[in-house]
């Protein structure tokens, strides 16, 4: 850091857009970079580390209940699981190439490149929602009766006290649920006779879904993350603000986009691919 | 003068360990506590090594301290053999005081074979000992000289059993069991505490020990049991009602606590929390001690849990005869 | 003598720019480092509040401040939760580390200022979370939050779950910066050896605050989502796990324990070094040390489970690696006595409580001994002798890290210089108040005292019940010592408070080296310009101190030509 | 730790032309891509046989070579400086660490659970 001389004027934005401007506590582009892409590896670290806790959780359950898995993903449509982890990897070989495209200055493209990766965020999403939706429907959702009474005229009525941390429904729902639960596992292959057979399923199957919510609905949170800040530099690409010495920002947002993709990649055989 | 409940002035409280045991421990149950030996061990590297390092501390500061126009002397700023030592050396030490625990944690890990089995049951905030004939107490007594291994569990949140005197402590966690043994070796009565934080009345979760004769043991056994039979059932489940615990949430005097009072509940309609009602009967009382949050009265959080296993049908026979004395 | 005339200051960083929209938005690290400093004092001074609470309290048996073990239970929580999360885990890496790091490397801020504010504000909201918990009736689940029982009370428990997950994030963001800082900014002519050893701590911390938090974030997460939704994970009536919880929180809490005690170590090294004005002994062992400890520390979180219900096989494991993080802090212990030996020791407040660490921080770890060997750790585990070891580590160990460091960079940071008596009768003060509170605490506690005790009657009574049941009456006779201790305790600290805040106003104009160091801090003006330096500093060897010479005129180090 | 070998060894002078980055070849990226897509096919077409003990080390097998693709390729580490993939390791390994010990320990207590569950059925 060679200081005795003043550090050269920073660029300041406007005019020359194919440098960053210089932050004054850094000496030179390459430092800054540098740091910014450190700091992106770091952040990175602690989102792994973020979801080691749920990669315990789901393997300290898979060690010592591994019905719970078997009964579980029954329950779910391993096409779309297939076709979401397609549309998670192609939207990183836009971003990859969009981080390229950035690098050798090319606009048209990165904004090409960019918005591609944008809609197969969008898609994903909307495949999940139809899973989820899907899920609602037949009362798979942990919590929804507590969701429910959240959401409805009932939260404030002062006379009804909140549904109990029960899975199944009262009432009718109940009885639709377990007809459901039936059907679908005789419908894998499996029949079920007992009441106390019944009974085990139905806890293996909220166990599942409580893992296969958290699991997916945190990614999902990271992948709306992800979308927002590619909206962000989709705006600054479209106002020209990127250039072979000045892609900091889309480096970044590719390496956390990618990152968001790898660990797709582990939940698609761990929750979808069960025998 | 400080007047503890008239017990004790403040002048007359015992300065040091006037009440048995050593200066550091309290009085053991067991001949030779497996653990008193590492304890000492570790108390004297401990005593070692602060002296060693308060004492060069306080000596460098003295015989070293700012003098005007004396400068420090040199010496060198590392020493690699000198490093080296001083991290085997402590190396070596923690090493012997990890094996000596390790030993003497086995030892009182492993239960022998032929062990007097006792099951116990933590709840907020209560214990109870469940015996072989099938009698639940809620203090531990047990036999002298004789191998006892404790099969723990919780109804609710993870409490924790210690007992002092024979240095043993283990964690009551809901949902499985878990496991100590001792053999006590003194007659007499030692005390026993809920270590592991657990609600409002945590620091009243305690017990006794009483470690009986072989014999008296026996009697005490046959004896503790027979209240259900000897006693008109309404009067053996007031007794019951006082062991159980069951006066920390039910009053007999009207007065509203956790859980409704049980002064006039026999033979009334009552509302439920979910609007129903019900009538409390024989049925209802039974249900409400073995499945209690299944109808839960209105203006009362569903925080009970169950005594499933916990009483026997003939117990709670009496607790509702001596509910229905309750007018 | 200390009201010399006020001279007119030049522009600082105190003053440049003015108003206070400027500190707001500042992204100057001098200022965000004072703010947390503010900030930060204000949590200990709550936490004291409580601790004060508690102690008067269990004075004697019964209620004496409080009634009932609901109304104690919340004030021992609140303690640990204030003390824990808003007190000594940020304590000297966001204030001190905020203030210095940048400077020791003669850089003009962090590597990434904004975040170095969101960080800021992520601390005051975490603190806006806990202050509602607060004034909602506060939280009884103790500072470890176990399941079931904080998944079943009825207190606000996911309000402080999110404040805690919040201060998380306040922590990570300080961790990325200084790592970040670190690596690409220093000078030319500072390898990484060349370091101050502060530098190394925090170097270390910040590998932990990186990797450990994370794992607490999503704990605190996976407990709010059962509580609020019934989702599994924890609890046994929804088919969870307790003992998971267990893992999970302590393989965050557990390193978390270096996060608050590494940078004290740290400030140790530099103030034994100046004030014995000899260069520190060992070097590489202590740098070494820091990053042992960051990375062993990871390896025994389960010596917090060993009566839990963990496996015995998994407890003998922990217990063995247990061991092996001793040696790297003995390792600094021992050198910073070879510092001192034949040195020309000073005592100054700063030096006076970097002794008090050594004598308080010794006996906490020493008394770690009994906790991390299995047999003795089954009779004082939660016991009183817990929270005997833990607060001699903790305050013994982080708060007189923190008054060293405070009374060592008070000038640097305010330009303003202190009454060194009053100092000193403070550390003396808090010494022998610190030892009356908690020394009996490791004698009831190893006797028969558990932890989180709201009233203990029954165990200094006779038992009517059982008359054979030897009580404990000795038990008062120790909680009264340990209640007098700790009003001497918090009465040193009140004298720390009116010394600095009082140097404040009319105080000497600080040099800016009045203590002989070396490291690059002293370089500048104090308070520091804007900028930090006026020109480039030279890094040299900063333990090195024989270039610099006392000017009596100026009172303060000069170099020698 | 060679300090040279951390990022921006700091007393990189003043230079317009140093590049910032390594700029990945276009067929790289479309080869790793096709590469991934078809082990998703692979893994979902194996995983409607049944390897037995070994399904899971089967599907893991192949959801870390793609990891690892996605990691060396997208996200640069074969180019990059080698401290970020030195960092990255180290944070699979913690992951590692803490999975591994806490799985061991539940694995090993779990009876306790199964006896009480059995128990209380």
């Amino acid at each position: 850091m060679t200081q005795s001389q003043e550090p050269p004027p920073a660029p300041r934005d406007g005019g020359n857009h194919d440098a960053a401007p210089l932050a004054h506590h850094f000496d030179s582009l390459k430092q800054q970079y540098d740091s910014a892409k450190l700091g992106m590896w770091v952040f990175l670290i602690t989102e792994v580390l973020f979801f080691s806790g749920l990669f315990c959780w789901y393997a300290v359950f898979r060690a010592n209940h591994p019905d719970v898995f078997v009964d579980g993903h029954h329950f779910l449509e391993t096409p779309l699981g297939a076709f979401n982890t397609a549309v998670l990897i192609f939207s990183s070989l836009t971003m990859a190439l969009a981080v390229r495209s950035a690098q050798l200055g090319r606009r048209a493209p990165l904004i090409g490149l960019l918005s591609v990766t944008l809609l197969c965020g969008l898609v994903f999403l909307g495949v999940k929602t139809a899973e989820y939706r899907q899920k609602w429907h037949h009362r798979l959702v942990p919590g929804q009766a507590r969701i429910e009474y959240f959401f409805s005229a009932k939260r404030t009525d002062g006379v009804s006290a909140p549904p109990a941390k029960e899975f199944l429904p009262e009432g009718e729902g109940q009885a639709q649920y377990r007809q459901y639960v039936r059907q679908h596992l005789a419908h894998a292959g499996e029949e079920i006779l007992t009441e106390e057979q019944l009974q085990g399923r139905i806890a293996n199957l909220r166990s599942f879904m409580g893992i296969y919510f958290t699991l997916t609905g945190l990614h999902a949170l990271h992948v709306i993350i992800g979308m927002g800040v590619i909206f962000w530099i989709l705006v600054g690409a479209i106002r020209g603000r990127f250039g072979p010495r000045r892609f900091t920002a889309v480096d970044l947002v590719g390496l956390y986009w990618h990152l968001v993709d790898l660990i797709w990649i582990y939940l698609f055989p761990l929750l979808y691919l069960i025998h | 003068m400080i007047d503890l409940d008239g017990l004790y002035s403040l002048a007359e409280l015992p300065l040091l360990a006037q009440t048995g045991g050593s200066f550091w421990l309290p009085d053991a149950a067991t001949k030779d506590p497996a653990m008193d030996p590492v304890f000492y061990l570790i108390l004297a590297v401990c005593a070692l090594f602060f002296f060693l390092v308060v004492g060069l501390m306080g000596l460098f500061v003295v015989r070293y301290a700012r003098r005007p126009g004396v400068k420090p002397q040199k010496t060198t700023t590392h020493h690699t053999l000198l490093e080296i030592v001083w991290s085997v050396i402590p190396l070596i030490i923690v090493g012997v005081i990890f094996y000596q625990g390790f030993a003497a944690y086995m030892e009182m890990q492993n239960a022998p074979s032929g062990c007097y089995e006792i099951r116990v049951t933590g709840r907020q905030w209560q214990w109870v000992f469940t015996y072989p004939n099938g009698y639940s107490d809620d203090n531990l007594h047990v036999p002298v000289d004789l191998p006892v291994k404790l099969t723990m569990t919780s109804t609710d949140v993870i409490h924790s059993l210690w007992i002092p005197a024979l240095r043993v402590k283990m964690d009551l966690v809901p949902g499985r069991y878990t496991s100590v043994w001792f053999r006590a070796d003194k007659e007499g009565t030692y005390r026993l505490l809920c270590t592991e934080y657990c609600g409002d009345e945590h620091s009243n979760m305690l017990a006794a020990v009483v470690v009986h004769s072989a014999e008296d043991f026996q009697e005490w056994l046959k004896g503790a049991a027979d209240y259900l039979t000897t006693l008109p059932p309404a009067e053996a489940g007031k007794i019951l009602y006082q062991r159980r615990g069951c006066f920390q949430c039910h009053s007999t005097d009207g007065t509203a606590g956790t859980g409704p009072s049980l002064l006039g509940i026999y033979g009334r309609t009552h509302t439920l929390a979910d609007g129903g009602t019900v009538v409390v009967d024989d049925n209802y009382i039974r249900q409400s001690i073995l499945e209690p949050q299944a109808k839960i009265l209105a203006g009362y959080q569903p925080v009970m849990s169950t005594y499933q296993g916990l009483v026997t049908d003939d117990e709670i026979t009496t607790l509702i005869e001596f509910i229905k004395t309750l007018k | 003598m200390a009201t010399t005339q006020v001279e007119p200051v030049p522009d600082s960083y105190l003053t440049d720019p003015r108003g206070l929209r400027s500190w707001l938005v500042t992204r100057d690290h001098k200022r965000i480092g004072l703010m947390f400093l503010v900030l930060i004092s204000a949590s200990l001074a709550l936490g004291a509040v409580f601790a004060l609470l508690i102690r008067t309290e269990l004075t004697l048996p019964g209620g004496q401040v409080v009634s009932t073990g609901a109304a104690y239970n919340r004030l021992f929580t609140l303690h640990g939760a204030v003390m824990i999360f808003l007190f000594v885990i940020p304590a000297i890496p966001s204030s001190f580390g905020n203030f210095v790091l940048p400077i020791m490397l003669g850089a003009k801020d962090v590597a990434f200022p904004r975040l170095n504010l969101a960080s800021l504000y992520l601390y005051v909201v975490g603190m806006v979370f806990f202050l509602l918990v607060l004034l909602l009736g506060g939280i009884d689940t103790g500072w470890t939050f176990y399941p079931p029982y904080s998944t079943s009370t009825a207190t606000p428990v996911v309000l402080a779950v999110v404040g805690a997950f919040i201060l998380g994030f306040s922590s990570i963001f300080t961790g990325i910066n200084f790592l970040v800082t670190i690596h690409t900014m220093r000078p030319p002519g500072m390898g990484w050896f060349r370091m101050p050893l502060f530098l190394w701590s925090l170097y270390g911390t910040a590998v932990i605050q990186v990797l450990a938090t994370p794992v607490l974030a999503i704990t605190l997460l996976l407990l709010a989502v059962e509580r609020v939704l019934g989702i599994g994970i924890f609890d046994d009536k929804l088919g969870g796990d307790p003992i998971l919880f267990q893992h999970f929180f302590w393989f965050y809490s557990h390193p978390a324990v270096y996060i608050m005690i590494l940078p004290a170590m740290g400030i140790i090294s530099e103030v034994i070094s100046v004030f014995s004005r000899k260069h520190i002994f060992g070097y590489d062992f202590i740098a070494y040390s820091s990053i042992a400890i960051a990375l062993l520390g990871f390896l025994v979180w389960g010596h917090h489970m060993f009566v839990s219900g963990q496996s015995p096989l998994v407890a003998m494991i922990f217990s063995a690696l247990t061991f092996t993080v001793a040696i790297p802090s003995a390792i600094k212990v021992f050198n910073w006595l070879a510092t001192m030996y034949k040195g020309s020791i000073e005592l100054t407040p700063a030096m006076c409580f970097a002794l008090n660490f050594i004598f308080l921080f010794g006996i906490g770890g020493l008394t770690g001994l009994f906790l991390g060997a299995l047999a003795t750790d089954l009779h004082v585990h939660d016991t009183a002798f817990v929270v005997a070891h833990f607060h001699y580590t903790m305050a013994g160990g982080v708060l007189m890290a923190f008054l060293a460091g405070l009374f060592y960079w008070w000038p640097k940071i305010t330009g303003r210089m202190y009454r060194v008596g009053w100092g000193q009768l403070a550390a003396l003060v808090v010494l022998i108040g610190f030892n009356l509170t908690y020394f009996p605490q490791f004698i009831i506690g190893a006797r028969g005292m558990p932890r989180r005790f709201f009233d203990y009657t029954q165990l200094v009574q006779p038992d009517p019940d059982f008359p054979m049941l030897k009580p404990h009456p000795e038990f008062v006779y120790y909680q009264i010592i340990s209640t007098v201790g700790g009003f001497l305790f918090v009465g040193g600290l009140v004298l720390v408070a009116i010394n600095l805040i009082g140097s404040c106003f009319g105080g000497r104009k600080a040099p800016a080296n009045p203590w002989g160091a070396a490291t690059l801090e002293w370089q500048c003006d104090s308070p520091p310009p804007r900028e930090n330096f006026a020109s480039a500093p030279e890094a040299g060897d900063c333990y090195d101190y024989d270039d610099l010479e006392y000017d009596e005129q100026a009172q303060e180090y000069v170099k020698l030509p | 730790m060679d300090h040279t070998k951390t990022p921006s060894a700091p007393n990189s002078a003043s230079q317009a032309d140093v590049p910032l980055a390594h700029v990945v070849e276009l067929r790289i990226l479309l080869t790793v891509f096709a590469a991934l897509i078809m082990l998703t096919a692979i893994t979902v077409a194996v995983s409607y046989f049944d390897f037995g003990a070994f399904n899971l080390s089967v599907a893991l097998g192949v959801a870390t070579i793609k990891a690892t693709l996605v990691a060396l390729y997208f996200m640069h580490l074969r180019y990059d400086n080698a401290f970020y993939a030195t960092i990255f390791v180290i944070a699979v390994g913690f992951l590692g660490l803490f999975l591994g010990i806490t799985m061991l320990d539940a694995v090993e207590y779990y009876p306790d659970v199964q006896t009480w569950q059995q128990s209380t059925r």
